[in-house]
């Protein structure tokens, strides 16, 4: 039985990793002698419908999957009509997004307004393209692979406030300021956060990273918990799904930038976000649960199996937040970010400098060193949570003392207060606009 | 030469779209729409660094130029009053394109004249890990003169918005 | 060097998700703080005050189910003690104890509505909601049960209430309030009283000191969270809640978390006084005969009750007449908004959103 | 610790506390109410809100009603600490009711007294902002008056199967007052 395990046959039709696939079609081109450049481009347009078309189910799976589970979370159903336990209804909600009409406000500004959803999509599908799927199946194994992704998902900030600014809508301005100042807070942690993971593993290469895990047979979020949580939330900010959801906070400005959007534009941001969010979970599987491998699995099962299977169980943790927790207000948002993760990535990326550094002088092997890194990591990172509680946390006491009961009405004799006359009586200055 | 037809195509064709961007910076009325063009040419010049397989230096440029300083950008258009967001008419749009035009010819002539020195076939290597020896090898000490400058200019920006009165923890 | 940045003036509401009802506010903010709002009310506006002068004492209880449609019960409570006082009628003890028990059932669905509607505006994606309406729909069953009506039940009647209560209610009513609403309230406790991000987003917003409270006539949980303790069912004890016990939760710094707390022990106490009231019914007629065209002695009348909103006071004048000469309702839900300049200005676009959801307006009782 | 349930002040005792200090300020003291002199009528109110006997800090309610001779403004006060209420009117004139506003005494007056302007016409002198609460500011005239739709005989439209005193009165239509003419 073990022999046909390592079996790692690279005929074509053995669908474990794909490329075998497109090695084949690209020895067929050459072997008819076909055009070098042709060989590139058939390759990548391979690999890009392969993404794509994961995209595409992934967005119309991700609805129903949020739905359903929110749904579940407050005690409800979830959509159950449409289709075999509403898994049409996604399909249902895009074509009905479909034929609405694109409503256009007269005072928006054409360009930026229909340019805004496009560019928010593009770097979330591009992200795709670097994350590896399986041993040699990354579409652009592009060496800087970790910095390639932080710079595409700063330019999605840019195209949010586009769509904001261009609909010329208070609310949407409002939207659109809040996701420049969100975005471009959160951007540092992140970095700071991957950067940690890169000097531990020592390449960018996104596949080297992968390769890494799987030499040490550690996925790194059990070495290196901080950067797991500070790239998880400030992601999630980057994301804006709650609790961080403020550019489209529904109950204060009604939707944020994508107020005045209707119809298929309205989808496309809709979709984008879910793509975004899609994309980073894809990150976090990739970098901090060791993308398509798992232990012995990935010989048997496709390792781009495993690969979603990882990005799914991220996904719930991004669904699971959404679900539950309230919003921050702006300020105690980019507070967070500034007083906390900011400070304490720069912390762990010091830690992270050290280790590294002890590892490469002493050469010890890696069986002592990972489990001894990883019982580190995690008692600093706790007790830098609990010192942050403790010294910077919000003063209040986290159960504020109870109320008090009377069982009779007592009321203190208090002064009448004055009330401000100055500027009219509190409450209504002018009268009513006709 | 490179005489590769793919990447001299695809040389050309950003080529053309930066130019074409910087130049509509220019032109176009609206400030906002500048910056987004600005943006434009912004990401044009990183696909020039990945024509020439500097892949780090080209997502440096993506994340440091498009990603921050346009917010940058963004944020001074934001600041400047309603009223006076628009490329407005001036007087000197004539001569300013002359003067502009000789810059051009100046530049190009300068291209044509010199003999560079073509390196070797450059392949899409590993360029990131050369940059990071370089930065602490042979170029340490102007590496460590701008993170002192950088630091310096941060600290100014923060005194100089600090109103007056307010404490750090506004 | 000043950044100049002129301010803007927003408008929250008519339409706007979180203004519980056609409720309008237009706040002139710098940046996202507020310097200035000005409150637009008389969307909602029926003119009901003016109708019941043209109809009859028992053709006016339906306007009282429309004015606070969440505490219908309260409210024709509140118009039927009014009339009682008039024209001297007595009402029989098991009506009595009917309608203290309807009217606790009542506040329970209130608050419930109340507290989910609070935490959405906070930001929590409808799931708070989801569960609080939950419990609502339980208690709604019940109400409806009896009175054939779920929202505009129009239950309670001049001299008693309208229906006795069928044979299954006692039983379904035993099983709510033993064993599956405090459970319910527990989990409210541990969801939402200690999550730390409701702490952070609604302590201090939205703050009133007790001089400004009793000074703005404010009441109900508006006046127990500025560490007042003043209840009508124990100050002025109407259809005999002085026999029950039971306590008045109050606050300490009267912001917006004092206030959703509040609710949710006052659910708790509604729930005592149920379990009490259950004991306590008798046989005998559930009202008195009222000639259907009333006609109570000139004078006038004013009777107040504790509605899950504040005090809510009817001042009924009569010449004699079928119908009331004049028809005055004191709505809580109005007069707790003279303080909105106060709690709001200085504070940001979203904490206006909170400190709104905390006041708990009803818009149908703000206009009338 | 205040009576356990609220005590209604009779009216007399009202005006006896009033007079002491103010003695023009009562013109009349029925069981139920007090009637103050209009004129003198917000030292009144300033009195009984800062008097410890009376100790009037809660304005609970108040509201216009339209006598069709006069429109009497009927305020509601309270103590809480003492737990005890009574009632306060003051006459105005029927056309043109012109009233000294309580605002600057309690702020809980604002909106309630817009809203009796609103509804009643009733102006009331010093208030910050005397404005519509709930009608559009053209609106023609102030819909609680008796002589609003009114027909003749006084006799409202809706009641025509339950005469108010005078039996031949039969119903009459809506003859609804053009703008500008009722004001």
């Amino acid at each position: 039985m073990p022999a046909l395990l390592t079996l790692i046959t690279h005929n074509w039709y053995d669908i474990r990793d794909l490329s075998n696939l497109s090695g084949k079609i690209e020895q067929l081109i050459r072997d008819a002698n076909g055009p070098g450049w042709l060989v590139f481009v058939v390759s990548a347009l391979l690999g890009a419908a392969g993404i794509v078309s994961f995209i595409g189910v992934a967005a119309i799976i991700n609805i129903w999957i949020e739905r359903r589970v929110v749904g579940r979370m407050q005690s409800r159903l979830g959509p159950n009509r449409a289709g075999p336990f509403g898994l049409l209804q996604p399909v249902a909600d895009a074509m009905k997004l479909m034929q609405k009409e694109v409503l256009q406000p007269k005072v928006a500004d054409g360009l930026v307004f229909s340019l805004a959803p496009i560019a928010f999509t593009v770097p979330g599908i591009l992200v795709m393209a670097v994350l590896p799927w399986g041993r040699n199946m990354a579409l652009a194994n592009v060496d800087a692979g970790v910095i390639f992704i932080l710079a595409l998902t700063s330019l999605g900030a840019l195209a949010v406030f586009a769509g904001g600014y261009g609909s010329n809508n208070k609310y949407a301005l409002f939207g659109a300021m809040r996701v420049i100042a969100m975005l471009v807070t959160y951007e540092i942690p992140s970095v700071l956060a991957l950067l940690g993971l890169v000097l531990f593993s020592g390449t960018m290469n996104l596949s080297g990273i992968v390769l890494f895990q799987a030499k040490y047979w550690t996925p790194l979020l059990l070495v290196q918990p901080l950067p797991f949580i500070i790239y998880f939330i400030s992601s999630s900010a980057e994301l804006n799904r709650t609790p961080a959801d403020l550019a489209e906070a529904e109950s204060e400005i009604a939707g944020g930038y994508h107020v005045e959007y209707s119809g298929m534009k309205f989808g496309l941001f809709y979709a984008a976000e879910l793509i975004n969010a899609v994309s980073v979970s894809a990150i976090i599987a990739t970098v901090f649960l060791g993308g398509w491998w798992f232990y012995k699995l990935d010989e048997v099962v496709p390792g781009w199996m495993i690969f979603i299977g990882k990005i799914y169980a991220v996904y719930f943790l991004f669904v699971w937040t959404r679900g539950t927790l309230p919003r921050f207000r702006i300020d105690q948002l980019l507070a967070f970010a500034w007083k906390w993760m900011t400070p304490m990535a720069f912390l762990n990326l010091v830690l992270v400098a050290a280790e590294v550094l002890i590892w490469n002088e002493t050469g010890v092997s890696a069986g002592l060193v990972l489990p001894l890194y990883a019982v580190i990591n995690t008692a600093f990172a706790g007790a830098l949570i609990v010192a942050w509680v403790k010294v910077m946390g919000p003063k209040f006491s986290r159960f504020p003392e109870r109320l008090r009961y009377y069982s009779q009405i007592d009321v203190p004799s208090l002064p009448a207060v004055a009330p401000r006359m100055d500027e009219g009586a509190p409450g209504l200055t002018e009268g009513r606009s006709a | 030469m490179i005489t590769d037809t793919g990447i001299v195509v695809a040389f050309y064709v950003i080529g053309i779209t930066t130019v074409a961007s910087a130049l509509m910076v220019a032109a176009v009325r609206d400030l906002i729409h500048a910056v987004l063009f600005l943006v434009l040419s912004f990401v044009g010049v990183a696909g020039i660094y990945v024509v020439l397989s500097a892949d780090f230096v080209a997502v440096a440029q993506i994340l440091i130029y498009a990603g921050a300083i346009s917010v940058l950008l963004v944020f001074a258009v934001m600041l400047t009053p309603a009223g006076d967001r628009r490329n407005s008419e001036t007087a000197f749009r004539a001569p300013a394109a002359v003067l502009a035009g000789l810059v051009l010819a100046v530049t190009v002539f300068v291209i044509y004249d010199t003999n560079w020195r073509i390196a070797s076939h450059g392949q899409f290597g590993a360029t990131a890990a050369s940059l990071g020896r370089a930065f602490f090898k042979p170029y340490i000490v102007p590496f460590e003169v701008a993170s002192v400058l950088l630091v310096a200019a941060m600290v100014g920006a923060i005194a100089l918005t600090q109103e007056e009165g307010e404490d750090g923890a506004a | 060097m000043p950044l100049k940045s002129e301010p803007v003036e927003v408008n929250i509401g008519p339409q706007h998700p979180s203004t519980h009802g056609v409720f309008r506010m237009v706040a002139t903010i710098d940046g996202e703080r507020i310097t200035d709002v000005r409150m637009v009310v008389g969307y909602l506006h029926r003119s009901m005050e003016k109708l019941a002068e043209e109809r009859t004492y028992t053709q006016n209880i339906p306007f009282t189910d429309r004015m606070d449609y969440l505490s219908a019960i309260n409210s024709n409570l509140g118009y039927c003690l009014a009339v009682e006082k008039l024209a001297g009628i007595e009402v029989p003890e098991r009506a009595t104890v009917l309608r203290v028990i309807f009217s606790e059932l009542q506040r329970i669905a209130s608050h419930c509505m109340a507290t989910g509607a609070f935490i959405n505006d906070c930001g929590a994606w409808q799931t708070p909601v989801m569960y609080t309406f939950r419990d609502r729909e339980k208690v709604l069953d019940l109400i409806e049960m009896t009175c054939g009506a779920r929202i505009t039940t129009n239950y309670i009647r001049i001299g008693g209430v309208a229906f006795d209560i069928p044979d299954e209610f006692l039983p379904a009513l035993d099983r709510l309030v033993n064993d599956d609403l405090p459970q319910r309230f527990d989990e409210y406790d541990r969801l939402l009283v200690g999550n730390e991000i409701i702490l952070m987003r609604a302590r201090d917003v939205g703050v009133v000191t007790p001089e400004l409270a009793i000074n703005a006539s404010l009441s109900g949980p508006m006046l127990r969270s500025a560490g007042i303790a003043w209840d009508l069912r124990k100050a002025d004890p109407y259809c005999d809640y002085d026999t029950y016990a039971f306590d008045i939760p109050v606050g300490y710094n009267g912001d917006s978390y004092d206030r959703m707390v509040i609710r949710i022990e006052e659910m708790k106490q509604s729930l005592r006084i149920i379990r009490q009231a259950v004991h306590r019914l008798t046989g005998g007629p559930h009202k008195t005969e009222v000639p259907l065209a009333l006609r109570p002695p000139e004078g006038e009348a004013y009777a107040r009750i504790e509605s899950p909103k504040g005090e809510l006071g009817f001042y009924v004048v009569s010449d004699g007449g079928p119908a009331p000469y004049r028809w005055h309702v004191r709505a809580p839900s109005l007069i707790n908004l003279s303080v909105l300049k106060e709690m709001t200005v200085g504070q940001t676009i979203a904490d206006a959103i909170v400190t709104l959801g905390s006041i708990d307006i009803n818009v149908g009782e703000v206009d009338r | 610790m205040p009576h356990p349930a609220t005590v209604t002040l009779a009216g007399a005792v009202v005006a006896e506390r009033i007079r002491g200090a103010l003695p023009g300020a009562v013109r009349e003291a029925a069981d139920g109410y007090t009637v103050l002199d209009p004129a003198r009528m917000y030292e009144a109110m300033a009195f009984i809100r800062d008097d410890e006997v009376l100790d009037g800090k809660y304005l609970v309610q108040l509201c216009s009603v339209d006598q069709v001779t006069r429109i009497d403004v009927v305020y509601h006060i309270a103590s809480l600490a003492q737990n005890h209420i009574f009632e306060v009117k003051v006459p105005a004139d029927h056309e043109h009711p012109e009233v000294a506003s309580v605002a600057p005494l309690w702020v809980g007056a604002t909106l309630q007294e817009r809203e009796a302007y609103d509804l009643m016409g009733v102006r009331f002198a010093g208030h910050p902002n005397l404005t519509r609460l709930f009608l559009w500011d053209q609106f023609p005239g102030h819909p609680l008056r008796k002589d609003f739709l009114a027909l003749p005989g006084g006799q409202k439209p809706g009641l025509s199967q339950f005469p108010k005193q005078v039996p031949g009165q039969t119903g009459g239509e809506f003859r609804p007052r053009l703008p500008g003419s009722g004001e």
